[in-house]
């Protein structure tokens, strides 16, 4: 280490930084450190010309360890290893030193900030010193893949996978395919058949040479890290009997779909009570059947919609369920079709209409005499049963906001349009495959925006509307999505691994199994012949815990070693 | 002039340590006392990093990590949680202030919460002066 | 114009301490002061303890006795807890403790007491020592003690798990019992104890008793003191090492008081000086008089010696046979030969040996029902052994948790105290005289008188000990005048 | 005294005498120290000539083996002198090493150790107001006593140290065989351990000899103090919820403290490479707490009293904390 070179390099990020702190000052500062064989300031280092700067230095200087003070290296860090990489060296001799986020933005006495900026940048490079060459190590890739749930989105993504001749293993836990899809009759904008759209991909799944279907099929073990999945599923013999078989997966695409809203919950609509309030998919039921009846079996005068039923309110779900309005409006549709001359109204809140062809659909679907009332979200309309002497079945009492009146409004039969919501059993399925899942319980994909199908479990994806609710256009390209992002590996056949996570020292292990359990990946395992604990690197996801819990620290975590941080720490309070 | 103290800050990269960014992002003010050293996860600090801080000068020490529930890696914040009142004790032990060495719980969007503990405990460890365990190892170099 | 010597330390005794010697100008002694320079405080660092865990801490009082004060310390914190115990563990406890005296009276006797009389007082001080000892009775014997006294510890672990530092009592019993085959284990080993304590006595009456200069030393010479004697005796007055009844008893035979652990208090004082930091025990119903000898002083001994002085017999019939031969050559009982604690010892031995193999017979003795879970804290004990050294006395309070809340320790040497300064005093003032200059024998001399005691200031300071040469220096008219040095 | 014989130093500071009766303990081995050395110095056994020692050129000695810490001026320096004298100068035992059990006396001001023993105690001399003093003035003759250091320190926070024996006592047969070790390494029989080394010891945590099953699962809701429960004597003790520093423990004692049913308290320092054994402690203590409710945790944590005595029983003077007792 006598020979170190290490290159500072701290950035102006145009005045963002060098307004507060005076970087040459901060210069002056490491310059005197020891293995420091050149500082610099530049205007922008995550530039072209920056970059090429740091390259060059590496060269001149025989540099081996570089530190750039600049922005949060949860923004630029990426960047820069790519440099160092350029120039030869390895990407782990980098370490940065935030100045901007964590001193330029939030301080304002330049003197204290570019004494901070100062102590954060020594502390970097008594770190970098101890860093050590990291290679990112890769592993065969399994080409096959689980898919979970046989609805719209499941298959879509069975398909892709299949059609690009990997098996595809395909569990659903019902004994059919198609998930709530299979629940609908027309679907907006266009009035086309759901069945016939369903029955193709059915088809298409089921005679497919690459596709096992796993009816009433219930996964329950999934072990291994990403491309290398050992997954345990229990479906029926043929006698009947419940048999576990093990698959041997890559990937994973979770397509478990959602449940809706139980209508009883909100008590102003009376559903369960008054004969004639039925669900949104009660209704499907009925124009699947082509006949559109009260309970009564007469032909309704007056048919309501309500939307956003246990959407949208405080008391259920703050959250849009994104398909109601426009299915409301399809309803309207095919209410005037069923029942030619009934009354349609159309009680919301706002109307939703983004997408493809929806505002369109919006204004076509006004021009069919539909009388449209919008009440306040959490004033709930509502609903009782008529008088004898009224010429209907119900009154719906709605507060109308554009009129500013309220509104007693008749029907024969009342649509409520159930929101939809996380399945009961999507607790279990989190913890099945490792991922997490937000305040309404959907499951959390990587990143909102820029990856939003991969989890926070690699190799495990998530598709349709176990994420959050979707209608169909969206679940599908969400299901080949995940299916391109597995097909994008199964093709290298490889998979690399992130080279930071732990070590066991096994020559240090007292095999006290303090660690075992603590591991939330379960990637250490105990050698019971050895009487030691070890890591298995491809699960490691590196987050310490095992390392700072080892009472013989024989556990190092690799790029956050206890050298490492002491150097830093020794830097921060020199 | 007032004491400046010195603390550090432990803080766990995916909600801390991004919090702490948007506080920048946001433009807001905070003292310059703390000096933050990222780790991975909250249950990377060992409890020899905070005694190695108050041994190299820190007058305070400052843990944050994800709210309970919200860890990146599903439970490294409880493991941090179960270390602490321990560590608690053993400072207290050693005459160390309770306000001396503090866990709080900062997510990636709390940004204010971030700035709003760090000018609470720059001021309370202010008030206390500089750490006992400084004191102590002067008084041991004065006896020999 | 004063001269002072200054003694320091005392060797071959665990711990440390100072002497100094003021002579006047004619070369007489004037006073002498025998200082414990030094503290550490036990009694307070163990508040906020658990209580069961004093046990194992108060044993790094002292590591040559550290089986006293784990003994001690157990009864008392039996006595935190309601001083339930379950009887098999008092049984083993006895019998762990009686390897303990065993192997520790062996040191003492081979390693510290025996250079003085095998190879004399005035022999050259570099050979004086258990090495030289080995050198003059041959290997063989010297490989006899060493097996022994390993011998002996090698028991202590197998019934306690370890044979220093302790570990093994918890409250309401111990941590493990004795199982049949680690009896048997020890049985032979047992019997050999017993047959050395017999080679032991055998070698003192050679060595010692054949030697008219040595019996007149130890009969008629300056080691003798009239204080009373302390000891810890059995419902028939005979020695019991682990439990019992403290017993006072003057140098004339009589007694003077008798009290249970938790009375302690009642019958014994601690008086300070501020020129040591060893606190001077005393007869408290007779109030602190000085540093006076005499039928009326409230000034004990609590040795080997005193332990016999106050016992009306021994336990087992061959210590009582030993019992009474020594008595017979010291001329009655009670004595006042301090040197005869060296042979009190090897007396003390053949009981100790005896005990055990008594337990070796004992059906009871292999049982599992060795420890009861407290069901209660009662917030108090009072534990009194006798360790090798003297009368030991632990006391502790806790509070509802069992958390100690203080601690108070009157341990085996301090007991002594004030008579080593007595006999330091009495001494020197016999053997340095005016026109007779101190001397390497003459020093050698004044430490036989502590050797008697064999006291231990690790235990009687609970302080860090830390030996100092020692060293004489003579001045005269305020220059030095003449130079002794010897290491420790 | 023969030319070829090593010249070798046996000494103690702030110690018990439990390291030097450890060295006694290797019963016949001690012979053969005398037939392979001259021991120059060692107060618990032998009178030699501190004279001697003083007059032994710089490095004169071979070894020297120093137990106990440094708690006066006078320990101090026979500290210096010993390393001045020797080639090689050994930290003997827990309290040399880490300040040891008398080190528990850093986390107490010595003004109430003082105050405890002389004023405030059960069987003090009635209204007695006497502590004593560092320098008495008595019928003309002066008395001194030694000041004693704020604290206890180990041996190498005042003197460069070569080499670490841990344990207390050390286990014999590891005394034996470190000694042996340096010898054959002086003798140019061997190759000398690294400067700084701990000899006679395992590179292991204790849980390595430990026999005792260890399971995956090791959660407790409370912990038990040692006699509270009637313990499994097959199980791993913090299994059972009773604290055994056995995991942060160096092990070479032999596990003579579980093995009798006895929890570990740390006498052997901590595992290779950490910097502080309680630290180590609590964390594997905070591994096995099973609550995720701050609350819950606190409650589970009054059934472990007084944790710090239990992290450092032997380290407090090698802790990265030190106590301030400036009020």
């Amino acid at each position: 280490m006598d020979d170190l070179k290490i290159g500072v390099f701290v950035c102006n990020c145009g005045t963002n930084i060098a307004k507060i702190i005076d970087c040459d000052a901060v210069i002056d500062s490491v310059e005197r450190l020891p293995y420091v064989a050149v500082a610099r300031t530049y205007k922008y280092m995550c530039s072209d010309p920056g970059q090429d700067m740091i390259q060059a230095d590496i060269e001149e200087y025989g540099l081996d360890r570089v530190v750039v003070a600049a922005c949060s290296p949860r923004m630029h860090e990426p960047t820069f290893r790519k440099a160092l990489q350029k120039a030869g060296l390895n990407p782990y001799f980098l370490e940065m030193a935030n100045i901007r986020e964590q001193c330029s933005w939030v301080h304002d006495d330049p003197v204290a900030a570019t004494e901070k900026a100062a102590a954060l940048t020594a502390a970097a490079v008594m770190r970098v010193a101890h860093h050590e060459a990291l290679e990112r190590r890769s592993v065969d890739m399994c080409p096959n893949t689980l898919v979970m749930g046989g609805g719209i989105a499941g298959m879509s993504a069975a398909l892709d996978l299949a059609d690009a001749g990997n098996r595809v293993y395909l569990a659903e836990r019902s004994d059919h395919l198609g998930g709530n899809v299979a629940r609908t009759d027309l679907t907006a904008p266009y009035l086309d058949s759901a069945r016939d759209m369903l029955t193709e991909r059915i088809t298409r799944v089921v005679e497919h040479p690459n596709i096992d279907v796993l009816l009433e099929s219930q996964v329950r073990k999934v072990d291994g890290f990403v491309g290398n999945f050992q997954t345990t599923i229990r479906g029926k013999a043929d006698d009947g009997a419940p048999t576990d078989t093990v698959y041997d997966v890559g990937s994973v695409v979770v397509c478990t779909g959602y449940k809706e809203f139980d209508a009883s919950r909100i008590t102003h609509y009376g559903y369960g009570k008054l004969p004639n309030v039925v669900t949104s998919f009660e209704f499907e039921k009925m124009l699947r059947a082509g006949r559109v009846t009260t309970k009564e079996g007469k032909a309704p005068q007056y048919v309501a919609i309500i939307h956003c039923v246990g959407s949208r309110n405080l008391e259920f779900h703050a959250y849009c369920s994104r398909v109601c309005c426009m299915t409301a409006l399809k309803y309207a549709h095919e209410v005037k079709s069923a029942v030619p001359g009934a009354y349609v109204s159309d009680i919301y809140i706002d109307m939703h209409a983004f997408g493809k062809g929806m505002e369109d659909f919006y204004r076509r679907s006004s021009e069919i005499k539909t009388l449209f009332l919008m009440y306040e979200k959490n004033d709930y309309p509502v609903i009782r049963k008529a008088d004898a002497t009224d010429d209907c079945d119900m009154l719906i009492e709605v507060n109308e906001i554009l009129s500013g009146e309220t509104i007693e409004m008749p029907a024969d039969l009342v649509v409520l349009m159930v929101g939809m919501e996380a399945r009961e059993d999507s607790e279990e399925v989190a913890h099945l495959v490792n991922i997490s899942r937000d305040k309404d319980g959907w499951f959390i994909e990587s990143h909102p925006k820029l990856d939003p199908v991969a989890t926070t479990t690699d190799g495990v994806y998530i598709a349709g509307a176990c994420q959050a609710p979707k209608d169909i256009p969206d679940s599908v390209a969400q299901a080949r999505a995940a299916a391109a992002r597995i097909l994008a590996r199964t093709a290298r056949g490889k998979i690399e691994i992130d080279a930071v996570f732990s070590e066991v020292d096994e020559d240090k292990c007292s095999g006290c199994r303090m660690c075992n359990e603590l591991c939330p990946y379960v990637a250490i395992e105990f050698d019971a012949e050895k009487r030691r604990s070890h890591v298995i690197s491809a699960l490691c996801k590196a987050c310490g815990a095992c390392v700072a819990a080892c009472p013989s620290g024989a556990i190092t975590a690799r790029h956050f070693t206890d050298k490492q941080i002491f150097a830093e720490l020794e830097g921060v309070l020199a | 002039m007032t004491f400046q103290p010195k603390i550090v800050g432990f803080l766990c990269n995916w909600c801390s340590y991004t919090g702490a960014d948007l506080a920048g992002t946001s433009r807001i003010h905070y003292a310059p006392n703390v000096r933050i050293i990222r780790v991975m996860c909250s249950a990377r600090i060992d409890p020899t990093f905070v005694l190695k801080a108050l041994h190299d000068g820190a007058d305070g020490v400052l843990i944050c990590g994800c709210h309970p529930g919200d860890c990146h890696y599903s439970e490294g914040n409880y493991k941090m949680m179960r270390r602490y009142p321990l560590l608690k004790s053993l400072l207290a032990d050693y005459g160390i202030e309770q306000e001396r060495v503090r866990l709080e719980w900062v997510s990636a969007s709390e940004g204010q919460r971030f700035a709003d503990i760090v000018n609470d405990m720059t001021e309370r460890v202010r008030a206390l002066g500089p750490s006992p365990v400084k004191a102590a190892l002067e008084a041991d170099l004065a006896e020999r | 114009m004063t001269t002072q010597i200054s003694i320091d330390p005392i060797t071959r005794l665990e711990g440390h301490g100072k002497i100094d010697i003021f002579l006047d100008d004619d070369g007489a002694v004037e006073d002498t002061f025998f200082q414990i320079p030094e503290l550490r405080g036990f009694e307070r660092f163990v508040v906020g303890r658990p209580i069961e865990e004093l046990p194992r801490i108060v044993t790094r009082i002292c590591g040559v006795c550290p089986a006293s004060h784990h003994m001690a310390s157990a009864k008392a914190v039996d006595g935190c807890f309601g001083g339930e115990v379950a009887p098999l563990a008092h049984k083993l406890r006895d019998m762990y403790y009686q390897a303990h005296f065993i192997h520790s009276h062996i040191a003492h006797f081979y390693a510290l007491a025996a250079p003085d009389f095998v190879l004399g007082p005035d022999a050259d001080p570099a050979t004086r020592n258990v090495l030289g000892v080995v050198h003059k009775v041959g290997l063989e014997i010297g490989g006899a003690v060493i097996g022994s006294r390993s011998k002996a510890q090698e028991i202590q672990r197998i019934i306690g798990g370890r044979n220093t530092q302790d570990i093994w009592c918890l409250p309401g019993g111990v941590a493990k019992g004795l199982k049949p085959e680690e009896l048997e284990q020890i049985r032979p080993w047992i019997d050999e104890l017993y047959d050395f304590t017999q080679f032991s006595l055998q070698l003192f009456r050679d060595v010692v008793l054949g030697n008219a200069g040595y019996v007149d030393l130890i009969v008629n010479g300056p080691y003798t003191l009239d204080v009373h004697n302390m000891g810890v005796v059995d419902e028939n007055n005979a020695p019991n090492f682990y439990d019992g009844t403290v017993r006072v008893v003057d140098y004339e035979g009589a007694e003077i008081c008798r009290y249970k652990a938790e009375e302690y208090a009642d019958f014994v004082a601690e008086h300070v000086e501020s020129w040591t930091y060893l606190k001077f025990p005393y007869l408290k119903k007779r109030g602190w008089n000085g540093f006076v000898e005499g039928i009326d002083t409230s000034l004990y001994c609590a040795t080997p010696l005193a332990r016999l002085n106050v016992a009306d017999r021994m336990a087992t019939p061959k210590a009582q046979e030993a019992f009474e031969e020594m008595f017979t050559t010291l001329g009655g009982h009670p004595s006042r030969a301090l040197l005869a604690n060296h042979w009190a010892r090897l007396v003390e031995m053949v009981q100790n040996a005896e005990t055990l193999k008594r337990y070796c017979d004992d059906p009871e003795i292999t049982g599992t029902e060795v420890r009861v879970v407290p069901q209660q804290v009662t917030g108090e004990g009072v534990g009194i052994v006798e360790a090798m050294r003297g009368t030991l006395t632990h006391h502790y309070t806790c509070d509802e948790r069992a958390i100690c809340t203080s601690a108070n320790l009157i341990v085996g040497t301090t007991n002594n105290n004030a008579p080593i300064q007595m006999v330091t005093k009495k001494v020197a003032s016999t053997l340095i005289k005016p026109g007779k200059e101190p001397d390497q024998g003459i020093l050698n001399m004044i430490e036989m008188a502590f050797r008697a005691f064999d006291p231990c200031y690790s235990c009687a300071t609970h302080s860090l000990p830390g030996q100092m040469p020692l060293q004489v220096d003579v001045f005269k008219g305020g220059g030095l005048y003449r130079e002794f040095r010897r290491c420790c | 005294m023969a030319d070829d014989k090593l010249q070798i130093a046996i000494y103690w500071g702030a110690a018990c005498g439990g390291c030097d009766v450890s060295i006694l303990d290797t019963d016949e081995f001690i012979l053969c120290i005398d037939a392979a050395a001259d021991i120059l110095l060692w107060p618990i056994a032998t009178d030699g000539k501190y004279k001697d020692i003083e007059a032994l050129a710089d490095g004169g000695l071979d070894v020297a083996i120093m137990s106990g810490a440094v708690r006066n001026s006078e320990n101090e320096r026979m500290a210096h002198l010993l390393r001045q004298k020797s080639k090689v100068f050994v930290a003997y035992g827990s309290c040399a090493y880490m300040g040891g059990i008398p080190s528990l006396a850093n986390l107490v001001p010595r003004e109430e150790i003082i105050a405890r023993a002389y004023l405030n105690n059960a069987s003090l001399e009635p209204g007695n107001t006497t502590v004593p003093r560092l320098r008495t003035s008595l019928n003309g003759y002066d008395l001194e006593l030694p000041e004693f250091y704020a604290r206890v320190y180990k041996l190498d926070q005042v003197v460069d140290v070569d080499y670490y024996v841990p344990g207390c006592p050390p286990q014999p047969g590891q005394a034996q065989a470190a000694i042996t070790a340096l010898v054959q390494a002086l003798t140019g029989q061997a190759e000398a351990p690294p400067k700084g080394s701990v000899v006679g010891a395992s590179e292991r945590a204790l849980c390595d000899d430990c026999k005792r099953t260890k399971a995956e699962e090791k959660k407790v809701k409370r912990f038990y103090r040692p006699w509270q429960i009637m313990q499994d004597p097959e199980a791993c003790l913090m299994e059972q919820g009773i604290l055994c520093a056995g995991s942060a423990t160096r092990s070479g004692c032999g596990v003579r403290c579980p093995d009798s049913g006895i929890p570990c308290r740390g006498c052997y320092g901590p595992a290779p490479g950490v910097v502080d054994q309680g630290a180590k402690l609590l964390s594997a203590v905070a591994s096995i707490i099973d609550s995720k409710d701050a609350d819950e945790i606190d409650e589970i944590l009054l059934t472990l009293p007084d944790f710090t005595s239990f992290a450092n029983r032997y380290s407090v003077a090698a802790s990265p904390l030190q106590r301030s007792h400036r009020r």
